[in-house]
This record gives C-alpha cells, structure tokens and sequence, in this order.
C-alpha cells in the first residue's frame, strides 16, 4: 500500500524546483504490473520501480510511490498527486499531444500470443477479423484495432490469457517482456508466440506538459544510468538482456 | 341461503379442542345451529370465542372435534390435518371480521364480486344483480364504485356483510362486528345485522353488546376458559345466568363503574 | 476548455448509446428477472418450512456477502474450469438476476409481512386459495410498500451494470474508458458518464414518484 | 491443486490483515459520519420547510444518481483544479460519508415517519421539546424499523471500500489484485477476499439479528 | 393540585377559531371550568371536541380565542402565532389520550417519571415516591418495571393517567379515554376516573359513555358543528336535553338499534 501523504503542489514554481526542495520526486505507478511494477510481499518492485529509484539516486532526492489503477493514473498526473509516471507508458503521438515523455528507458514488441494449437494467425495481418484481448493500458489496444481485430478490453495479462484459454478470444497482443516473464514463472505450454511485431515500442517516463525543466534532469540521469551500465544491469535481472535500447 | 324449518339442524359442533403451544384455548366445544338460528357466542376476553369461530370456518385447524353441516361437509379434525382440507367448510359459511379487512385496493363493487366471480365463478349478470340488490340494502347503492379508505367504519363494515351475503353461503359468523366502530357508527350495523336476522339467515355472532346478543339472538352460549359454561335461550341466560361465572361476567359488563 | 467541451459533446452520443443498448436493457431484463427470483425466495422464507427458509437465507446471504465483481467472475471465468462456458451477455444477465434477487427478496418478504394478515383470511374468506389470494390481494397491496426501496435497488443496478464491462459487456462505463485511453480525459468522461447515470436516475425517481402516488390507494387505514 | 491451497493459505493473512487495517475501518468510520449526514439530511426532508427540503432532495439525488466511483474521481483528482488538495484517506473518508449520507437519509426518514405521530405530542405532553422528544422518544423507536435496511447499506458500504484503491488508499481488494498480478492465480485470489466480505457479511447480518432483538420491545403494539 | 374552593375558575376558554384548510371546525367555542369540576365535552363524530381539547394543551394552534388559566398562563391565539409559545400551557394542564401513547421503549415507571425528571427537573426521590404511590393507588404496583407492551390495554391506560398525574397538573385533560378498549376493560379505567372526580381533581373528558359522564361529570358541554350547542348541569343534559340537537344525538347513543 501507499501512504500517500504527499503531494505536490502545481502553483508557482515548477516541479523541478519543488522536488529538489522537497527532496522528494513522487512517482505514479500501477503496482499490480509484473514484471514492472509490482508488489513482492510488501515491497514495491519491478524495473520500472528500480529505473525511477536509480534516477531519483541520481538526482540527489529520494523516491516515494504513489500505487493507483492506470483509469486514474494521468487524473493523478493532471491532479498533481504524483510528479511523474512510470509504469512503462508507450510513447505514442496522441500522448505526446497531452504530455512530456523522458526518452526511453524500454524498447520492446509487440507479440502475438496465441494458443500453442493456432495455426491461422501467424502475422498481425492474419489478425483480421479475429478477436483479442487487449488491455486499455497498453498501446496494443490500438495496434490490434488497426489490424483489424475486435478487441476485448480486459484488466491486464492474466484475464486476457484467461480468455485466451478458455477459447474466448483468438489472441492477444502484448508486450514481448510480459510474455517471457510470465512463461518464466508459470510456464505454460499451451500458449505460444505467434508473431512478433517489427517496429518497436518505446515506453518512457510521462510528466506534466509543462515540466520541461524536469524533463531534462530526468533525461540527464537516465543519460548518466545508461553511461555507467547501470540501467543493463537492472534489465539484466529482470529480462535476462538489454531491453534499455 | 333463506330462512326454513326452524328446527332442523343446520350445523353440529362437537368436542372442538385447540392449544397454541401449551396455551389449551378450546377444551372441548359443542354447540348447534338450527336453521334460522341467531346464535349469541358471549364470554371474557381470552375464553377462546374468536378461536371457536375461526375453527367453523377452516381459518383455524382445531386439534381434535368435529364440524358437520347438515347436508355436508363434515369435518373430522385430528393431529396432522391437513389444513387444506378445511376449506370446504368455507362453501357453506362465511366470515364477518371484527376489523372488516376490505381490500383497498378494490372498489366496493369489486370487493363484494371477486369471490362470486374469481372464485365461485357465477355469470357475471347475476352476480352484479345481486351485488347491486344488497348493496341498496345496506344503504349502500352511492358507494359502489367508491374505495374502501374513503368509507366511514360503519360503512365499511357493512360492505364487509355484503361481502359475505355475496357467496351465497347457508350460515354467517360474525366477529365483534361493532367493537372496532366509533360509538356512533355501531347502531347502523347492528340494525343491518338484526334485519338479517329477522329475515331468518342463521348465524353465530360473537359479541360484547348484551343489549343487542338479548334483542337479537335466539340462544346463547356463553364460554369460560375454553369450555361452554351455559347454553340457552337469550332472554334467560341474560336476563337470570344460572352459573356464578356467567352472572359475574353480565353483571360486570352492564354496571362497568 | 474549448477542446474539452468538443470532447464532451463527441463522446455524449457514444456514451447515451451504450447507455441505450447496453446498460439499461441489462438493468430492465436483470431486474424483471430477479423480482422473479426475489419473489419465489421471499415466499420461500416465510413458507413456514424450515428447508426451504435456509436455503433462501443462505442464498441471501452469499449473494449479499460477497461483492458483484467476483460473482460475475466466478461465473463467467471460473465456470468454464467446470466445463461450462457462458457468454458475456448471459452471464451477465445471470449475475445481475441472482443478485437482484437476493437484494430484493429481503425487500419483498418486508412487503409482504407488511400487509396485514387479516387480508390473507379475508381472501380465504372469499373462497381464494393461497396462490390466488398472494397474486389478487397480497402484492398488490405490499406493492406500495416495496416500491421505493425497489426503486433503489433498480438505481444501484443501473449503475452496478458498469462492471459488467469485466465480463466483456461492452456497456457505458466501458465505452468510456474506451475513449479515455485514448484521451486521458478520465474526469471529464467519467463525469458525461455519471451525468447519464443521473439523468436515468431521475426519470426512475420520477417513475417511483408517480407509482407511488398511484399504489397509494392500495394501503390499507 | 495443492499449490492452490498453499497460495489460498498464503495470501488470507495479507488479505484478512488489508480488511482490519483498511477495509473495516474506513467503512466503520464513514459510516458513523455518514448517519449523521444522513439523519441531518431526514431532518430537513421532513422539517416543513420547503428550502432545506429541496436541499435534502437534490442532495439525495445526485449521490444516488451518480456512481460512488465518479464521486471518488472528483473529490480526489477534481478538487485539487480547484485548489484544494485533500489526502487519500480523508478524501475516501469524505466521500463515503457522504455517499452513506444520502442513502440512508431516504432509511432513516421512512423509520422516523413510521413512529405514530402520537408519540410525538406524547412526548411534548410530558413537557419535552422537540429536539428532546426527537432524542429520547422518537430516534430509539425509529431504530428498529431503521435497522434491518442500514445493515444492508453497511454491507454494501464494506463492499464498496474496495473502490478506494481508485484514489491510493491500500484496501483489501486492492492487496488482492496486487498478490494476483504476482500470481496471474485471480479467481483463487478473488474468491479468498470474497470469502472475507463473507465472514464480515455474516458477522454484521448476526449483529443485525440481536439487535433486531434487542429493539423488538421498543416497538409500539 | 388539590381541591380547592368549587367556585373558583380555573379556566377560561373564549372565542376558540379552528380551521383546517377550508373546513371550519372550531367556530368560535367558549367554555369555564372551576376549580374541582368535572366538564364532559360531549357531540358527534367529527364535531371538534378532540380539537377542542388539544387546543387547551398547545398540541393544536387555534386561529383566535384565548385559553386563560387563573393565574396564568393566559395565551391569546391570532394569526402568524408561534406555536412554541403554547407550550406554556402544559404547565398547568395534562393529557390523557384515545391510544394511551405510552413510550414502549421505556418501563412503566421510566414513562411516568422521565417528564418530573428529565423535564421538571425535580429531585429523583420525591419524584420516585409520588411515582410509587400512583402506581399502586391505580392497582398497579407490581408493573413499574415491566413494558407497556407486556400490560393490557387497561393497565396501559392507567399508567397513561399516572404519566399526567405525575406532571402535577391544575388540569387533566381526557380525550376518550376508554373508547381503545375491550368492552371488558373500560370498567377498571372508568373506576379509577371516578376517583379521581371525587378526590377533587378538576377535568375535561371527552366521551361517548353517555351514563358515565352522567355519574361523573358536574357539567356538561354539547358541541356539534364547531360550536357550543348546550352547556348546563350534567343530569339535566343528558336527561332532558333542550336542543333538539342534542336530544337526537342522547337518543342515538341511548338505543342504537
Ligand atoms: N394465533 C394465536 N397464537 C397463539 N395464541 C393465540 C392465538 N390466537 C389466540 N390465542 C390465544 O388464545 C386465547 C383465546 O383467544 P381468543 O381470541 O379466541 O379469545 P376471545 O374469547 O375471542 O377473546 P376476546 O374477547 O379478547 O376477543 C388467548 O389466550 C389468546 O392469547
Ligand atoms: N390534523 C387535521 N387535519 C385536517 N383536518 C382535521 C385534523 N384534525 C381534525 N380534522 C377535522 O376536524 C374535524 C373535527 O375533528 P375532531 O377530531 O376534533 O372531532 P371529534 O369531535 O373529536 O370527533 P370524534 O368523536 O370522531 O373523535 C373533522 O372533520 C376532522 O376531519
Ligand atoms: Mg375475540
Ligand atoms: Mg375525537
């Protein structure tokens, strides 16, 4: 859980400012996001979590969460509740329009996820009239309507696969990271990878449209991570690679 | 329906026994009902006269005892009767409520039809005949369409007695028909049901008014503790009780202060 | 302010829309259902029987008990491990049924013991049996006493039906989170939703009003 | 199967733990807040006074009408655009009692028109006024009818808690999807935090009963 | 509280004005008690002797009139009069009512002492000493600490009249005490009534027991309409009433059938 006693306030001075007075840079994530972010016992963790805390280290201030659902997280982001979030948001550019992205600390693709059985989808242009669930979080909601799939909206990976399943949906399109990661934990062999997407998504740290000043402090710390090979390292554990780049 | 030989036995009542619990309310009630027979059921609050009265008419299941009209049906009561089987009774006679428990939510029309009609199925002709003749009776004829809430108790009651002249039946029960009246209203009731009377319909009527059960009545059975204490002819066991009990409840009833 | 205004105007129709195809038809169909069902466990409560009394009782209280989420989960993702696979609508219409009738039996039995058992006897009075008196005195009477909290509960529904959307019912709640990951404008589409929401809930209000005023006559004084 | 029972096992005392140090509280305390809303609220419905009534009913009306998620979205991520910015437990706090507030005035009127009319003058007979004759005469009357339908809000409102987790405040639900987003194991996850509801569910519906009990001699026959 | 001198006034009631909506119901009433007098208000359903007598206590607010006590309070209704300043007359009257109201959630003797208590504000032993002695003096002793759902309607109307002897009133106020009972019950409450005359307490009683206000009363007062029809010395109105009014009312309550 959170605490949540703290929030920033939007007047005057700009969040860097705050934050550097404060020495306290307030971060919005899900917590229910495996491998992301997520809650391991009573501790926050994920890669997303551990990038934040390394660039908060950087920065000199100290990092507190604030655990919410993503239908509150940009209300949160708008309301000032929290600084900045990261709970891998793909950068697109209707978000671009509304908000300020870091440059990326996540490069991953889309996948297709199948049963281990289909045969009929074998690209995301066979997804054609076939059904997916997609969470509304990701950006693959939008990836598989614009292939022309009827989407499912669901929770997150563990209803779609769920409905994957039990036979009611044909197919789900996710993130590469969240596919390897819940086969390392749970394998499950009856679903597989049934295409791989060939642009990238990039996934970075949102704040507020006008925190240009942060912004640059975050991308200088995530420059300084990326120098010192700190940020393969916490990719290392989590992915087993580089997913930084 | 109307008044005959005065001698004959309309109905027989014969060691009604009932217990709610461990309470023996009924410890074994006999009377008779000749046709065309006013019969007063009279006694202290408690003496189980309200549970008699149900018992004729199936709304209670007495536990032992026998109800038999002349002509059928007959009731043999036991432990495990099935209450249904009680509802015959109800094809002979029919109930008069203290509190006359109209439907509201049916005009007068409706509530004095919807037994002859739903239930007994009768042409529709005959039954609005009938309603609108006993209706007129009662002095009621302005009232059908109205609804019960909008009636006077006095009035309401009356429509309670139409209700029950309706299904035609062979003896009429009456429940303190009065005692939930206004002092006012009481006289118009009693004068509908002593011209029932007059005109010979047979019926059991509980009641606390001595004036009007000694006026009325033929016979009285008077009730104490469950059990029939004195049965007679109304002027006498009025007039001159022969038990103890039955003088002190008179007694205490004409001379209240 | 402008754009917001645009994007209040755009998603009104999608909103009213779902509302229209989605959200009220699974509310009435649930709710007539489940009147049914709270009917038949209300009888089954005061039925004197102790059999059937428990059993309504402990359908009433798993149904009150545990919340609306996880009983459209359990039937929607956990029946098929029992190899029973349920569609969305039906599913959901199942849940909000059962539901339905477990708040609503409590409410009904309520109405029913209201109405003075004197109108029982005068029914059987009358010659009526025990079905016909419940059906032509009984709850035409206890209707009046039933239906505001009825109408509260059809209120509720009416806006429990947005869960629904976990099934994979595609009602307005859903319609707008829909818009809103695209947008990000929760509050503001959250807000158009809860509009509609009101606006529904003040015609039922309406509704209740003048059933209200039409039962009165049915009371007893 | 066996792996289940372990995580079954695992994740009751985390949940069980969410439920007493959140769940419960938040709804003991908006409810407590929420009664006085809510009898403030009967108050003015009744008072004769058409301006403090029309108050009470557009009040009751748009806390009925709106979803309790949508009231949680404004007071916590809309307030703060007008410059207040509260905490996630007062907010929740706030917002519950309010909700309550306006679900159980509706309750708490109907209980309080319910005592007969006499009992007032009989109270002003003995020299009361009519805040007094309120207290000492009316509300603990009122109480029995009051409370087999303010025990159901309480559940609802136990059951509603979970939506907290929308504006930060760590609820048992909320503890729930966090161990399933570990888990993926949701339906387990999800029937063990119904099966809490239940047991709290089942405690209150027994309180409900003594006190039902307790309150039966209070009742004018 | 006690009897004093017969001749006195206690109280003087002038002009009372009631309407509810359209319909008039008071059209002007006056009438006088003294101190120790027994006034029976007696007349038809409906012709305003309950609002009569609820404007003596404050529980209806008149639209002109005065009610006077000697010694004050003395209010004087008119138009836009607020209705809290007649709360002054309970201090000096109290009412017994049609369906006893007594406070079911409260024992017996809570119901009869939380008004010298709670607001009198008088000290507890004596207020529990009078409570005693009134208890018992009404036959009921041995009730103080049951409920009034556990008594009989006549036990309830007995502690009904101790709750407003309790309060220490110049004047009791009986709005048809008895007519909520069992026939069998209206004795015990009349009795204790009658003692209470006779000990001197002054009253207005309304009625319809005809030969009770007879017994009891030293003055009777006829309403019908709204207005007082015939006032004079009970045993001449009711025995021999003037208005023809009042003579058809006598005779319908007398002979209802
Ligand atoms: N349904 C019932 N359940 C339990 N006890 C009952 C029931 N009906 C009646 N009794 C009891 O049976 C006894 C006789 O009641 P009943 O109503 O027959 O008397 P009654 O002679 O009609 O009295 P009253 O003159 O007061 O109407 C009373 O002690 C009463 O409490
Ligand atoms: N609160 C009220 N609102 C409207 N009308 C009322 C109210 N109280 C009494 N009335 C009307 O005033 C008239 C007189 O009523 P009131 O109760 O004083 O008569 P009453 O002489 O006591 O009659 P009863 O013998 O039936 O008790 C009736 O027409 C009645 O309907
Ligand atoms: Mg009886
Ligand atoms: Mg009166």
């Amino acid at each position: 859980g959170s605490s949540g006693d703290n929030t920033t306030s939007t007047e005057g001075k700009d969040a860097l400012q705050q934050i550097k007075e404060s020495g306290v840079l307030t971060v919005g994530t899900e917590g229910t996001y495996r491998p992301f972010s997520y809650n391991e016992g009573s501790e926050l963790t994920g890669y997303d979590v551990e990038v934040i805390k390394a660039v908060g280290e950087k920065m000199g201030v100290e990092v507190k969460f604030q655990q919410t659902q993503w239908d509150a997280i940009f209300a949160g982001l708008d309301a000032g509740r929290f600084d900045v979030i990261a709970n891998q948001v793909a950068v697109n550019p209707e978000r671009e329009a509304k908000y300020l992205f870091s440059e990326p600390y996540t490069v991953s693709t889309g996948v297709i996820v199948t049963k281990s059985d289909n045969t009929d989808i074998t690209s995301f242009e066979s997804l054609k009239g076939k059904k997916t669930a997609q969470s509304l979080t990701s950006n693959y909601y939008e990836t598989a309507k614009a292939a022309g799939a009827t989407v499912e909206p669901v929770e997150g990976w563990a209803q779609a696969v769920t409905l994957l399943k039990q036979g009611r949906v044909d197919a789900t399109v996710n993130d590469k990271l969240t596919f390897l990661d819940a086969q390392k934990t749970h394998p499950d062999d009856s679903i597989k990878i049934a295409a791989e997407a060939t642009e990238k998504t990039d996934s970075a740290v949102a704040m507020r449209k006008d925190e240009t000043a942060l912004q640059g402090a975050i991308n200088d710390a995530l420059d300084q991570l990326r120098a010192d090979g700190e940020l393969a390292k916490i990719s290392e554990k989590y992915f087993g690679e580089d997913v930084s780049k | 329906m109307s008044p005959s030989n005065p001698a004959a036995s309309l109905l027989a009542v014969a060691g009604l026994h009932k217990s709610f619990g461990a309470n023996q309310v009924l410890k074994g009630i006999d009377f008779t009902v000749h046709a065309g027979e006013v019969v007063a059921l009279i006694g202290p609050s408690g003496s189980g006269k309200t549970t008699a009265l149900r018992c004729l008419n199936g709304l209670e299941i007495p536990d032992a005892g026998t109800v038999a009209f002349a002509g059928g049906p007959e009731v043999s009561f036991s432990a495990g009767f099935k209450p249904k089987k009680a509802q015959i009774l109800r094809q002979r006679s029919a109930m008069v409520f203290q509190g006359h428990h109209l439907f509201p939510h049916l005009s007068v029309l409706q509530n004095v039809t919807v037994g002859p009609l739903e239930v007994q199925k009768r042409p529709r002709a005959e039954v609005m005949e009938q309603a609108t003749a006993l209706l007129a009776r009662v002095g009621l004829a302005d009232k059908a369409q109205a609804y019960p809430n909008s009636l006077s108790g006095g009035q309401q009651q009356r429509v309670g007695i139409v209700r029950a002249l309706m299904l035609k039946p062979d003896l009429l029960l009456f429940d303190e028909p009065t005692s939930a009246l206004d002092p006012e209203l009481v006289g118009e009731v009693l004068v509908v049901i002593k011209e029932l009377a007059q005109e010979g319909w047979s019926m059991v009527l509980v009641t606390h008014e001595l004036a009007f059960a000694r006026d009325v009545a033929d016979t009285v059975v008077f009730m104490d503790g469950g059990v029939v204490v004195e049965t007679g002819p109304a002027s006498q066991v009025l007039a001159a009780p022969q038990n103890p009990r039955t003088q002190a409840f008179v007694q205490r009833l004409l001379h209240p202060f | 302010m402008d754009s917001n205004w645009q994007l209040f105007l755009d998603s009104l129709w999608p909103l009213a829309q779902a509302a229209i195809t989605a959200s009220i038809p699974l509310a009435v169909i649930s709710f007539a259902i489940g009147l049914a069902v709270a009917l038949l466990m209300a009888l089954m409560r005061i039925s004197g029987s102790r059999v059937l009394s428990s059993i309504a009782r402990v359908y009433i209280s798993i149904i009150r008990g545990t919340p609306l989420l996880v009983q459209l989960f359990v039937i929607f993702y956990g029946m098929p491990s029992l190899g029973l696979t349920i569609d969305p609508w039906p599913s959901a219409i199942i849940v909000f049924s059962l539901n339905t009738g477990g708040y609503c039996a409590e409410i009904l039995r309520a109405a029913i013991l209201s109405v003075p058992a004197g109108q029982w006897e005068a029914g059987y009075t009358v010659g009526m049996s025990r079905t016909r008196t419940l059906y032509r005195i009984i709850l035409p009477q206890a209707a009046r006493v039933a239906v505001p909290p009825l109408s509260n509960s059809f209120i509720s529904l009416v806006k429990d039906t947005s869960l629904a959307s976990i099934i994979l019912v595609g009602e307005m709640f859903r319609k707008a989170q829909e818009i809103t990951a695209v947008t990000f404008e929760f509050m503001l589409l959250y807000c158009t939703a809860a509009g509609i929401y009101w606006v529904i809930c003040l015609l039922l209000s309406a509704l209740q009003n003048s059933l209200e005023g039409r039962l009165e006559k049915y009371v007893a004084k």
